[in-house]
């Protein structure tokens, strides 16, 4: 399970040792993360927490486990794995995992969604943000993207592989599906493309806002490998589903990961509902949500 | 001068909600649909009414422009509910061919248009929509200024029969016009009288033009303010007139000054009469996260910069 | 299959006797909409004949046979069955139809793509030619406004059906996927949707440009009833094959026709290539055409 | 006054297979996407000598704008390819996030662009596309004139960093600038001096506002003739030089002229130095099916339209 990690970056943060990372020291980690997730959002009174709680073990294992990265960053990424948040609205997440893997200075999570940051309400490489590589916010572009990134990748002979991310309601765009429909046609099988199923969208469930049927027969109906994650919010089998993926990978064919998450995990009054893809908690909720995860690697 | 009352803050996207709302009971024909932001657009009202003439399209703007030409053949009048970013942009050929070119009756509504948006940030705040629909041929661009005439507008398109864009956002902003003033597509509304300079200015920035027609009285300085909520079809007789009495003219729009309200003044001017005029609107940038009103600020689209751009325009006749 | 007609419209047309419509007429009538085709393109040296003449069994059965029509023609069309062409290159051949159906003077098709002419290169409803109720051209919009349509049916108590075509290729468009989702979700099961499997599109067969794989497992996915036409020109077969789809319809959920065609059909040099996609015969080549293509019903 | 020598008539289309071609040869970072048009675009002979640097997107132009976006990441330096309307309206949400705002090296080239395609007729016939682009902040947007043109605007795109949308048509039409002149983006050409009235020309319609400058050189009338290939950039200090002189102006463009390259002129005159000004472009209709010259002939866009507006606009000085 520990791969090789090819170092850190920038700064010297507060990181889990990478040559003894462990399932304890990532968990340690996601709390963590969860805690920075409410307080970035709490602070700003806007933002989107439920998307973001429920991947946070995603972020974690892909960027303290599962991805080969290089030392600093530039925008080609060449020679080393590479994300895209295509449901750029779970940024909190995104940004606490890139800052605590050092691509930029945690204290800088405190201007999130402030005027004049670089940290935005959707992920942009507008302001120089180390870490990320193309703007997101508008739904369902992502995945064209990675498949560009990917066969970029195939043109520079980089045997290093394309993550990307999407929200289940995303899905609804059809955009996603000329991307689904060109990767296996085209055989970008250096992707793997994640999917947040956590049956939850703006409105309501995905059920009720537009029934969205198996997803997994529509995948393999397009001729992509699809993999599920039952427990997307358990660090060892996210690890594990990326890591068969990864396996899955290079076979002439895309990968799809189906990760089955809660939206708002890690807080009981935000589990389970739609209610707070895209609310802040108020002082007191705010507390409630933090007494759930305890501090473990030091507030920001 | 007149005095304009500022009667409660109130979004115009409620404006929005209550006009459909009265809609979804006076006129059978009117359905809704909405792309995953039903709360957002304050279409609760109307669903909860008539659940039967509601259709939630999920995230999928281009089919839900689609369904809404689909529905007008049957004698439906669909107004489309999301962003304006995803109301224009995101759906531009659906619009031109299925909308415009089709001449279908279908009323497109946007919310969370320009920088007021606030913190989701650029990506979100669309300041090129109005250019967007006033380039497509016989598609009405209207952008209200308040809770009252976002509601009033909202219940006039429906019985214009044609393609419409209405424009309006998200942060409680100043209601001041009467709440029985009837809505009148395409007339431009004299708001000050002045003889030194014309504002025409249109949604948000019409109560900060008022604003600045204060701070300018003070200096005196006589500013005439038109409240333009038709950008298209354009009042340019309205316009046409009051600039042969000011010879200078200020546009105030929170937009691109690259496409919109603007040029679309410039255009009438340089063919008719042209004069010397100034443009409040963001300066080909994109927006960022921020609050409404930092924002407004950094980008200066608010009554201080009104008010320059009008002491600037009347030295430069 | 002797469906009831309720009609003739308009003009007084050469049209196979409504009420002994047989197989035989019918595909007279079909050999006289593939002489038009050949002629309009010609005579403009540009337009869409391939994927027109592969349609052509399937437009005179849909405006002969299948479909249930008004007297007249109104915008509205309450109280009868629609259809509307999404892949509007192939207007030649609804032209043809419409014409020939009464709609409009046959002699119009001599206006096609001419200037002024409300005969335009792809179908519009901007300058009033009867029997058009959308415009159509842009690629990927059609079944969203057959869906609209058939939703406005279901709110107008009408138990009339929604018909509508589309391209194999056209089908790449990430627009039709979010109506195929929506349909299924939303159970609008008085659409019957054709898609023309030619395997043929501009820069060569579909397999090459862009494969597509097994298009009936794709609309199984997305929860489709499906049916296959395996003979597109073959009229007895496309409509039984609509007839089947008929009776599909009404129980829940949207029918999808894989009609395979030949593109070019009916004219041997133009058949199973995508060379004429969109290029129009010589002199020599359509009198060729012709020759294959004996006068049934008079020319116009 | 100079002369113009119509080398033989080719399409820019061509020009751009050709520049293409010669980037493929010059530039191994450069790939090129296309969306199932590749004849129309005269993408051939990149393909054939690059099979490996081209991508065939298939009927997917939001999945090619994205796919583009991507392969800047690893440092290729995309040309996409398919008709102007499909290459903006159709795609303007994904432009807008993925390539504008996000600063990616795409280079977005249309063809069949304007009136002139021709016989496919409205639903095809973008005239919108050049107020689309304009409005992206960052984008540089060029309307080049003839297969010379085109040709060299498309090799010097290659070098510039940055996205741009570069838009080109169908029809054979009169080539004339040098085979071997550099194309310098935002720099606009003085093709013939006045003094009388400045033609600001884009696209297919410089030619003709050479042919109107003759027109009216007969008429005793001396006409500036700008060829502003680069619409944005927009050469302002060029423009204000020019009308500095002649004191009007007649914009000409294959386009609406609401929100084109006329009302990008308006502005800037508006701005800094207001003058009468007439506008040559589609007035805010449709086109349809015709052959290009008809067309053009239809809509008033050709020398004798130009010519008209011409004589027009200076009696309004
Ligand atoms: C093109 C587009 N349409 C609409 C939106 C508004 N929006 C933001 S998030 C969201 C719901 C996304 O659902 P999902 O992908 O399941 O994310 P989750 O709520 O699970 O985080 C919507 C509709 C958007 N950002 N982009
Ligand atoms: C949105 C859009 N993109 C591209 C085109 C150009 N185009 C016209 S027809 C066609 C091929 C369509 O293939 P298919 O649907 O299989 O039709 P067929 O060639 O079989 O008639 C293309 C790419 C278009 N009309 N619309
Ligand atoms: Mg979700
Ligand atoms: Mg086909």
């Amino acid at each position: 399970m520990c791969s090789p990690h090819k170092g850190l970056i920038f700064t010297a943060v507060k990181l889990p040792n990478k040559n003894m990372a462990n399932i304890t020291e990532l968990n340690q980690l996601t709390t963590q993360v969860r805690r920075d997730i409410l307080r970035m959002v709490h602070k700003v009174n806007s933002g989107h927490p439920g998307g973001s709680l429920g991947c946070a073990e995603f972020f974690v294992a892909l960027y303290n486990e599962v991805m080969e990265l290089k030392e600093g960053f530039d925008m080609d990424g060449k020679e080393e794995d590479l994300f895209f948040l295509s449901n750029g609205h779970i940024s909190p997440v995104f940004y606490s995992v890139l800052a605590r893997r050092g691509y930029f200075p945690v204290e800088e999570l405190n201007t999130f969604r402030l005027i004049n940051s670089r940290l935005q309400g959707h992920p942009t490489t507008h302001e120089g943000l180390p870490g990320i590589r193309m703007a997101s916010g508008s739904l369902g572009q992502g995945m064209s993207v990675a498949i560009g990134a990917a066969q970029a990748k195939k043109l520079n002979k980089d045997a290093h592989l394309v993550y990307s991310l999407h929200g289940d309601g995303e899905l609804q765009e059809g955009q996603n599906w000329e991307a689904i429909m060109y990767a296996s046609a085209k055989k970008v099988d250096n992707l793997i493309a994640t999917i947040d199923l956590n049956g939850q969208q703006i409105d309501g469930s995905t059920d009720h806002v537009l029934h969205m049927g198996d997803v997994a027969a529509k995948f393999k109906a397009f001729d992509w490998e699809v993999l599920s994650i039952e427990k997307g919010n358990d660090m060892e089998a996210v690890i594990e589903g990326l890591q068969k993926a990864k396996a899955l990978s290079g076979k002439g064919k895309p990968v799809c990961v189906l990760m089955h998450t809660v939206m708002g995990n890690g807080v009981d009054f935000m589990m389970h509902t739609h209610a707070w893809h895209g609310k802040a908690p108020n002082d007191e909720q705010l507390a409630n949500g933090l007494a759930q995860n305890a501090e473990t690697l030091g507030d920001y | 001068m007149k005095k304009y009352i500022d009667t409660g803050k109130k979004d115009t996207r409620s404006g929005f909600g209550a006009g459909l709302a009265h809609l979804g009971r006076t006129n059978k024909n009117v359905v809704a649909l909405c792309a995953d932001l039903i709360g957002s657009l304050k279409m609760d009202e109307f669903i909860a009414e008539n659940p039967e003439r509601f259709y939630q399209i999920g995230i999928a703007e281009a089919n839900m422009i689609g369904i809404a030409a689909g529905l007008t053949i049957g004698g439906k009048i669909p107004f489309t509910g999301t962003f304006a970013n995803f109301s224009t942009g995101r759906v531009y050929d659906q619009i031109r061919q299925s909308v415009a070119y089709s001449n279908k009756n279908v009323k497109i509504c946007a919310s969370h248009a320009g920088l007021t948006l606030g913190e989701d940030g650029a990506t979100h705040q669309i300041l090129e929509d109005i250019g967007l629909m006033k380039m497509l041929p016989g598609m009405v661009v209207i952008n209200t200024c308040d809770y009252n005439q976002t509601k009033a507008a909202t219940i006039a398109i429906a019985d214009y029969h044609g393609p419409v864009y209405l424009r309006f956002g998200r942060p409680a902003v100043a209601n001041f016009t009467p709440p029985d003033a009837p809505f009148e597509i395409g007339k431009a509304l004299l708001l000050q009288e002045g003889t030194d300079v014309t504002i025409v200015a249109t949604g948000h920035l019409v109560w900060e033009a008022l604003i600045a027609a204060d701070a300018l009285a003070e200096k005196g300085i006589s500013a005439e303010v038109i409240n333009i909520h038709t950008i298209k079809p354009l009042d340019e007789a309205a316009i046409l007139a009051s600039v042969a009495k000011t010879s200078c003219v200020v546009t105030a729009e929170e937009h691109n000054i690259l496409g919109g309200l603007g040029e679309s003044v410039a255009r009438t001017l340089a063919s008719k009469h042209p004069v010397p005029q100034e443009f409040i609107g963001t300066n080909d940038t994109f927006g960022e996260s921020g609050t409404p009103a930092q924002l407004m600020e950094k980008y200066g689209l608010n009554a201080a910069a009104i008010t320059k751009a009008c002491e600037k325009v009347i030295k430069r006749k």
